[in-house]
């Protein structure tokens, strides 16, 4: 049977090029970077140059750019080590009501710890106003939180005129960047960014490895104390081939950026065209056109609730995610939907299809095909429904 | 690699070791920082140095900078010979990490010490030295690590 | 040319069938185990069975596993988690002098921010007394951290009494096992752990992985916010291949641990015995016998410098450590080496030779064989030495 993984957002496999590269680095080449030896100094030069790849791509020098565990250590230690750092200059920390957990969950710890927390809201497109953030910053403001696309939506934000309003404002600025570098150019000095967090496995690298880029010059507490790793800046005995993996994932990515944005977005607006034409009452969340990722399709299929589309979908062996409550252990729904303005209803019935280098027009077609028969089937035994 | 290839000839193979049992002037450098410490011998004949012998309790790029520095006095007058600091040693060995500067420091104040002694040995005033102290502070932070 | 790796302490090559067992999670199945469909489902199972391994060589339960991105991590989490956490009963956190930097550069952190550290001192041969821990509990102690085996001399830790003693007086009771646990049967309960850290890269498991084990009941602030992974304690997309990785690896290591801990005990005695013969003014670091490390020698070889001699084993392809100031950027000599009444002068030739898997009666007469003309040479260059 055909397999459909249409869930790239969520993770992507290792691509086959990255783990040749990864491959020696777990037997033969093993050393611990800061070891004397010649196998530790050799693996100290394979880090130095994933460094350079990664900040290469993102326009920045190798001493801005910091290996992590992943995005979500990176957006704690944004917020955080931000917040510690500068608590005797303010306590006012800006973000969206549209993050990833990762920054929203960092922001309510810090709210815990008397800090104050303004979640900016968005509009019906999942798109955040640079007035809004304006108006938002404060004596006490030392921190802007704004992710560069959506992970749920896709929705892309005005981040350089946020970067560029920061730097003016003397405020720092830090961006989620997980979801948009595969996709879109970064740039961080024409984009004003002073932080920003990337995560290996959201671009065919391994997961466990993430990126904190720090502008040079930006003063920020250590978040994971210990040896003297990363210039004594993040410690732990560096993961030598997850660095690899993701300095080699990151060029490849960066290298086919622009002929996968425009075979993604052909997909993709076939995809969401199919379903429109397919799928009575089917409606698309989050930006069309360029507004939005070329990988991402978000759909509300009211009439049919998200955990059981995804079981659905599964036997016919296609991956899909969802934004409905019972899908999560919390049974809230989407924090991302409600906050574009969903009901709870479409919320519940929502559709996350992520593309990725896998994708093909027949996967799409058998995705299509396949979902409006279960939708007719569902809606057909649900009582809110009349045909 | 932590080192250049000539660090890592005059560590592996160092110039000049030993010492001179009728020198005309000894020359010792510690370093406070580490606890490393670097002895070198002159012998002057005619204002030149015509002989140079050190000895060096310290890590590959103490060890390195003494070799190299001993190779660059040799032959030099006086006051050629005071006059080699410390990044002329760095540079002939083609780099030193930013970490290890401070080593060479050593040997320019270890070749000091011998040419002041020399000196007071003829009856003449020491020359002024002066202080490395900038360059041994560039790294403040800890680096220290042992798995 | 003879490679001798006798840093096994620093770090450790993934084992075969560790790397075999890894290899599925990084291609065929990627998926992230939070998701609902079966590739994601699958790996939720995977990461379980995992844990199930660890817990059981605890004798833990497996809800008391948490994976985390290694000993550092873990280490920080248990300090600042429980320092934040019980901020409102005291202020006070008792560790030794000779801790990893890990669990010393977090006890700093936290002193930046008004906690009261007591650093306990060892006996010259590196060991903690129970009564100096007992002495040191106040009213407003809400931790004791006490590592299990330490890192650069080996030295063992009563770990059974200080858990002891820490029950009975309701203090929590953390112990950094990352050097121990492949070394040393550790039982949770018996000996009265409440958190413990791990990291898989020291037992032939992956870089990047580690594991905090916390008691039932523990009450813990998070100390990476985000997604629900971890039964909400510990957040990011989980490292399946890692984890899967450290699960194997630690069922492993418990499965070799007496039959290794025989073998490397000879060979470590070999070697000292043999260094004591062959190089004048040797000294040995740490306790001997069995209050040590069946892995791990630490000898002070006054006269030459611990950089040199590493750059000199090198050129022998022999790969060992020092504790000397010249091989750290901070030209501190090891706090470990001072801890126990070393001279700069002993500290600064101090030489550190850890065994593993790999290590052969040959590597040992070929280390002692080479080390000893480096010894000598050296000393025949060195002012301080006048034979
Ligand atoms: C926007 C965004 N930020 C952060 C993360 C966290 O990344 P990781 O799970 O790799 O820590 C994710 C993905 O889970 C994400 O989509
Ligand atoms: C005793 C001890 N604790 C903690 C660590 C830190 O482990 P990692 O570097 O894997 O984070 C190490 C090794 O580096 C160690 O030896
Ligand atoms: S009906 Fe079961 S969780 Fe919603
Ligand atoms: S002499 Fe000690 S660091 Fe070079």
């Amino acid at each position: 049977m055909r397999q459909v993984y249409m869930d790239h957002a969520a993770t992507t496999p290792v691509a086959s090029e990255v783990l040749k590269e990864m491959m020696p680095y777990f037997t033969e080449s093993f050393g611990n970077p800061s070891s004397l030896y010649t196998l530790g100094q050799q693996n100290k030069e394979v880090v130095r140059a994933a460094r350079e790849k990664v900040a290469e791509v993102l326009n920045a020098s190798p001493d801005e750019i910091y290996f992590t565990s992943g995005g979500t250590e990176s957006d704690n230690w944004a917020l955080k080590g931000v917040a510690f750092t500068y608590r005797n200059k303010g306590n006012h920390i800006i973000t969206t009501k549209i993050e990833h957990h990762a920054v929203l969950h960092s922001a309510e710890y810090l709210a815990g710890l008397g800090y104050d927390i303004t979640y900016l809201g968005v509009d019906e497109e999942g798109r955040v106003s640079v007035d809004d953030v304006r108006k938002a910053i404060t004596e006490k403001t030392v921190l802007v939180s704004v992710m560069f696309a959506n992970n749920e939506i896709g929705t892309i934000q005005p981040i350089a005129e946020i970067g560029r309003l920061c730097r003016e404002k003397g405020v720092l600025f830090h961006t989620d960047a997980v979801q948009a570098v595969a996709h879109i150019p970064i740039d961080v000095k024409a984009m004003d960014i002073d932080l920003l967090s990337l995560s290996a496995h959201k671009f065919y690298g391994p997961k466990g490895t993430g990126v904190m880029y720090i502008r040079k010059g930006v003063k920020l507490d250590n978040f994971i104390h210990g040896g003297g790793q990363e210039k004594g800046r993040r410690a732990t005995t560096e993961n030598v081939a997850g660095i690899v993996g993701l300095g080699i994932a990151i060029e490849r990515a960066a290298g086919k950026i622009s002929s996968e944005k425009s075979r993604l977005t052909a997909l993709r607006d076939g995809l969401i065209e199919e379903i429109m034409a397919r799928i009575p009452y089917a409606k698309l969340n989050g930006a069309a056109g360029d507004g939005r990722l070329p990988n991402n399709v978000n759909v509300s299929l009211i009439g049919v609730e998200g955990e059981t589309l995804l079981m659905d979908l599964d036997m016919f062996d296609i991956a899909a995610s969802t934004g409905s409550a019972c899908s999560s252990g919390s049974l809230d729904p989407s924090h991302v939907l409600m906050a574009i303005g969903l009901t709870h209803e479409q919320a519940h019935g929502s559709l996350r299809l992520t593309l990725g280098e896998s994708t093909t027009e027949e996967d799409v077609a058998y995705v299509v095909e396949k979902l409006a028969g279960i939708v007719e089937r569902r809606r057909n035994m649900s009582p809110l429904w009349e045909d | 690699m932590l080192y250049s290839e000539i660090v890592m000839d005059h560590f592996q193979n160092p110039r000049n070791v030993g010492e001179i049992k009728d020198a005309d002037g000894v020359g010792e450098a510690g370093n406070p920082r580490c606890g490393d410490i670097m002895k070198i011998y002159i012998k002057v004949e005619n204002d030149h140095i015509v002989d140079i012998k050190f000895k060096t309790f310290g890590c590959a790029s103490a060890i390195a900078s003494s070799s190299m520095a001993t190779e660059l006095v040799m032959g030099k007058t006086i006051e050629e010979a005071w006059n080699i600091t410390n990044s002329a040693v760095a540079k002939a060995l083609d780099g030193l990490p930013p970490i290890k500067m401070h080593c060479s420091v050593l040997a320019e104040e270890a070749i000091h010490g011998a040419i002041n002694d020399y000196r007071r040995r003829q009856g003449l005033e020491p020359w002024e030295d002066k202080s490395h102290d900038e360059l041994v502070d560039e790294h403040s932070h800890h680096f220290h690590h042992q798995g």
